[in-house]
């Protein structure tokens, strides 16, 4: 792969990881109110999903989407904005952390009820496949998500159809509390699109650049012989589920497990579920993000003194997306009605 | 030019104009292709418009009703079929979350040119899971449109209106109505797809109906008529929004107000008409609003119990005529 | 199999045959109305699953269970005075054909929207499962109810927890005018099962000795080693859908090639999709039926007169349901609500 | 014996009492079990009745909430926990084709001692999905009852009389409500599951509210009483029968009626309170019943205008205030 391409993975998922801690931060100050997922742990395939994917792909994704939005260009002023629930954020402050939507970048939304992603993905395929079109619909979903009836009542159609649709997991193993083996009578998740003729894949989704090469497969695939594709990345969330999770319900000797994976170990604070302060925070580090580092450095794409810079890049426009998201106006009850009415066009009602 | 239609056919006349004029139309839905449609409203439409647009569905209600959204977020004009309401509960996700919310949450980025169209209420001993009605748990719900055509003119109208709103759109078919048959003008220029028509003028109270409720507010009228009562008749055509001018400015001039509703009656359609116009003409109301409304049981199999458990005619004139008495009291 | 076993199959396939026949005419009569599901070409599913379960077992049908319910043991004439909506029916003449209950008999009822059968059955396994007790649940389904959403759910609960039940899919290649190819990816049904772990495998519907011995198998691995098992009976249903449907989406050489598989084709112009005369009715006669009777015959069990014999008492039972239901009471207004709150018990409601 | 609790523990300890008394009650929903449920209600049950009658389910709100529906058929009295009624919408079919119509469609055969709990209303900026209330829907379905418990004395009684009720009941807690804290006496007699409370005598009109709303109304009316205006507090309790009796009685003291509602007011709850008491209470009211409801929209997330979206308390006394306004003309 190109030097090129690695610095824009590595930028897209430090630039995440940032700007999810800083998300943390702004929600203990009162700033960000709700449900807010994080997304620290699983920025490998974030990264590479969303840079494998053309600009005339669609995104759709779940309210776990930050790292989504970001990687996918969204710039971080409307992404923040929109967890301030200000008028600059990307749904104008009506969505919030889990329903942002990006029209231009063909980003179709997070969705909060569990299970949504498939029919809004297949949905948008069927349109491409009625107009011919060389596009594909990129639906995130989690290990949890796939028990949901939707899951089979969507998968099934996108094959009988032969829509043009990659379907991704992430993996993480839990479904908020509750650990994929008490959820999935069939733990292997990929085995599942078997029962609809979905080819699909297990990949390591704590290794960006394998994240990055599958999907750029699949895509192939389908842009090649049409019809959906699956692929199921193994990743882990650091944090806990929301910020209203402690995540108690994890042994810690898992949790290192999954830290052995990453060759330096500075994020290991994080992952003792308490929400982070400010300091622990300075202090947080790479994993996966370390993973490629490493990687570049070794083959000579990167130099440490970069890596700092980078750091130093992605830390300066958090913190401008937060300047930006504080000095922005809140949306009025007008601008609300605004938006529930902006598609009646031209036509006037009666007098309601 | 008008013709003589029958409702279904009405309907499939407005499927195929608006096919015929818009590649984006396309019509989905389980066995509305090969098979025709359950109420044959997709008849004819297989043939000529090919399988990709005319798409037969497996019984998976909840994930395309939800495909109808995706797609009519980047442009498409889905008109899905529900087989019957009855299967609408499934797919209450997709249409409240989804079709309902999403130009909203999304601050307005998105239109949702999305009609679902449902055939409903209690039919002919069909029992209690295929009867159901569930017009106020759609009227309930925030950026969703309700329409409830009665005639075969008005689902010409209003399906056609549906299909060119960039609003979401569900359409409550009436399935007893499938089969009636009305005048038919498809150059008229038609009413606003909310506006309430007012079927018969009276002076003596308001008979408020939607869907087959107001063709039966109409044949009381016609009966209360032959003992010189002179009822008016407002058919809403529309459960969101209300068009509450025509109706108040009805009920400011009768005094009297009767809603007739199939749906049940606790938490019913009648009870946000009911109330609203309790509310809006409080003080020219000589009698209180009333309803004659379906009763709260679920619907028998047994046809005579089936028929009691819904409004009859003749419980429209009953209740007309109690509403009545208390006039002459009060002149008196 | 011994003789006797083998007569009851033959009488409850009989009876089930002769029963829907009459009540397709009983339908143009005007004395059933609604949506009614007939069975003939299907008995053989009915009459071995059900027979090869145990009087502790439960049964959990769809809208076309009218067959199911005789097969238990459920009076003609209960069944059919449910289907006249009289007081004397199965369910008092509140359900109909679609909802037809027995308790003492552990017919947990017939469902009207597809899919509902599988969380209900798992529901009762969960109870048997909880209970401890050497129970099991037999769950009716047709191929296109395979696509809805609580299949995929209810089977990966069932699958994770090990719960007694016995997935049964009546495989008629038909969810009401669409053909099996064109409503699911991988039309080998019995396959989907894999993607919950549950052992799975594909019988000959159209015989019935086969379906017996799959189902008794079945019901024995799940008494013996727990969890749940599925069946799918390839069969074929002679009638369009339900009394509504003429049933022109089929090829008429498809029809034959299903009557190839009857030694006996006097069922012949039944398929032809109209609604038999009384005439032709008289003349209807076996196919999955004639072939135990053939079978039987073969082997010594039958006599050729012992079938009009049968035919005679199936004949002369369907005739005594029918008078029975026409001369039962209409229930009254008073009943319904006590059918509605008949589990309220002491509680005193306030004035309502 | 009388102690203060938190509405969270008190529906925790209701749980554990009919756990201890009856093997046959079992709970189950996501996340009930190890992780302790997302509000905390079934805390340390897991512990003590391990995890078959602690079931934590995978994401399938539809077939576990009908797993619960078979098993009420079979003698067990399962309590489902939804995550919150925002999925609430997904185990709609389970719930109303099947919990609710089961014991009537069998003739009365089968008894439905199922209890569903559903976390709900419009919390703390948690966007437009998961702001549902849904409980107009609810209270339109025959079969089924409603509970909506204010306070934790009645979080504790209704939870206990839903699982001993072989009916099916909905009980709808409010998610702002679970840490506020009351005195629960775990031994007096409670009153029926669905009989309203007159929270505060007054005179001057009627305030009516249930679960969070009826705490507004009190806050409403002890604001009210500064200025001189008493007003009386009706908590309803119950949805699903509505104790009209109580309602009726006050409002034919009171003259004057006004409801509030979390629900959006087009079809919402208040329409039928409003419908029915503008009715049962014609002859004796000086002012049209209305209604403090949330706005025809869906919840925003900003937080300003999510507060501004649903009936605060300034609301409630503005309103009551332009209520008494006609009464002081009439008696001019
Ligand atoms: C239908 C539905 N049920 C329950 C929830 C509550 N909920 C939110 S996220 C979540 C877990 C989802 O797990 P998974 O799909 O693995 O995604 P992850 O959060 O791990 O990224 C649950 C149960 C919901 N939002 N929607
Ligand atoms: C949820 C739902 N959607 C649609 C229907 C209408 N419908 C009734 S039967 C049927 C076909 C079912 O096919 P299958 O499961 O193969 O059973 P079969 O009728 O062939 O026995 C359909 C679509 C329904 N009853 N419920
Ligand atoms: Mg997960
Ligand atoms: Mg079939």
């Amino acid at each position: 792969m190109e030097r090129e391409k690695m610095h824009r993975l590595l930028r897209d998922m430090m630039l995440s990881r940032v700007f999810e801690e800083r998300a943390a931060e702004e929600y203990q100050k009162g700033n960000i109110v709700g449900f807010l997922h994080l997304y620290p742990g699983e920025e490998a395939v974030a990264a590479g999903v969303i840079n494998a994917a053309g600009p005339s792909d669609y995104i759709v994704s779940t309210y776990r989407e930050h790292a989504h939005a970001l990687v996918r260009g969204v710039p971080p002023r409307a992404v923040m904005a929109e967890l301030f629930g200000r008028a600059t954020g990307m749904s104008g402050g009506m969505g919030g952390s889990m329903h942002m939507f990006d029209r231009e970048r063909r980003f179709m939304g997070g969705y909060g009820i569990v299970g949504e992603t498939y029919p809004i993905a297949i949905g948008i395929g069927y349109a491409i496949a009625l107009r011919a079109l060389p596009e594909s619909v990129i639906c995130f979903f989690g290990d949890g998500a796939v028990n949901q009836g939707t899951f089979h009542e969507s998968l099934n159609m996108a094959a009988l159809w032969r829509l043009p649709v990659l379907f991704v997991c992430e993996n993480n193993h839990y479904a908020i509390g509750t650990d994929i083996h008490r959820h999935s009578a069939v733990p292997e998740v990929y085995k599942r699109a078997a029962a609809y003729n979905i080819p699909a894949e297990k990949i390591d989704g704590m290794d960006v650049l394998k994240v990055y090469d599958a999907t750029r497969h699949a895509l192939d695939r389908i842009r090649r012989a049409g019809g959906p594709q699956f692929l199921e990345f193994e990743t882990y969330r650091y944090r806990g589920h929301s910020m209203a999770d402690p995540g108690a319900y994890r042994p810690p000797v898992e949790v290192k497990a999954y830290q052995v994976i990453d060759p330096l170990t500075i994020g290991a604070r994080e992952i003792e579920f308490r929400y982070p302060t400010p300091a622990e925070l300075a202090a947080v580090g790479p994993d996966n993000i370390a993973r490629l580092t490493e990687h570049m450095i070794s083959v000579g794409h990167l130099e440490e003194e970069e890596v700092a810079q980078i750091r130093k890049e992605v830390e300066a426009a958090v913190e401008d997306a937060v300047q930006f998201s504080l000095a922005s106006p809140q949306p009025t009850m007008a601008d609300a009605w605004q938006h529930l009415n902006s598609n009646r066009r031209h036509e006037q009602l009666l007098q309601a | 030019m008008t013709q003589e239609l029958l409702y279904w056919q009405a309907l499939n006349r407005a499927l195929d104009v608006e096919m015929a004029a818009d590649e984006s139309v396309f019509v989905l839905g389980e066995d509305v292709g090969l098979y025709g449609g359950s109420y044959r409203v997709t008849e004819g439409l297989y043939a000529k418009y090919g399988e990709a647009r005319v798409r037969d569905t497996p019984i998976s209600e909840n994930s395309f009703t939800g495909l109808g959204v995706g797609a009519a977020m980047v442009g498409m004009r889905p008109v899905v079929e529900i087989m019957t309401i009855n299967f609408a509960m499934l797919a209450l996700d997709s249409i409240v979350n989804g079709a309902a919310k999403i130009p909203f949450m999304s601050g307005g980025q998105f239109p949702m040119p999305l009609v679902i169209r449902v055939p409903g209420g209690v039919a002919r001993q069909l029992a209690a899971q295929h009867a159901q009605r569930l017009e106020s748990m759609f009227m309930n719900v925030p950026g969703l449109r309700v329409a409830v055509p009665s005639t075969p003119q008005d689902a010409y109208w209003q399906l056609r209106q549906a299909i060119a709103s960039d609003e979401p759109v569900v359409l409550l078919e009436h399935e007893v109505l499938y089969f009636t048959k009305g005048p038919v003008d498809t150059m008229a220029e038609p009413p606003p797809m909310h506006q309430a028509a007012i079927r018969r003028a009276g002076k003596d109270l308001t008979l408020i109906g939607y869907s087959r409720t107001a063709l039966q507010a109409q044949e009381a009228a016609a009966e209360l008529a032959r003992d010189g009562i002179e009822a008016e008749v407002i058919d809403l055509r529309s459960l969101n929004p209300i068009d509450w001018k025509t109706l108040s400015d009805s009920v400011n001039r009768t005094h009297r107000a009767l809603v007739i509703e199939e749906d049940c009656r606790h938490a019913g359609a009648g009870a946000e008409i009911a109330a609203s116009l309790a509310e809006r003409c409080f003080f020219s109301l000589d009698a209180p609003v009333q309803r004659v409304a379906a009763l709260d049981i679920p619907t028998p199999y047994n046809g005579a119990l089936e028929a009691a458990s819904i409004p009859r005619v003749a419980d429209i004139t009953a209740a007309a005529r109690a509403l009545l008495g208390p006039r002459e009291k009060a002149a008196a």
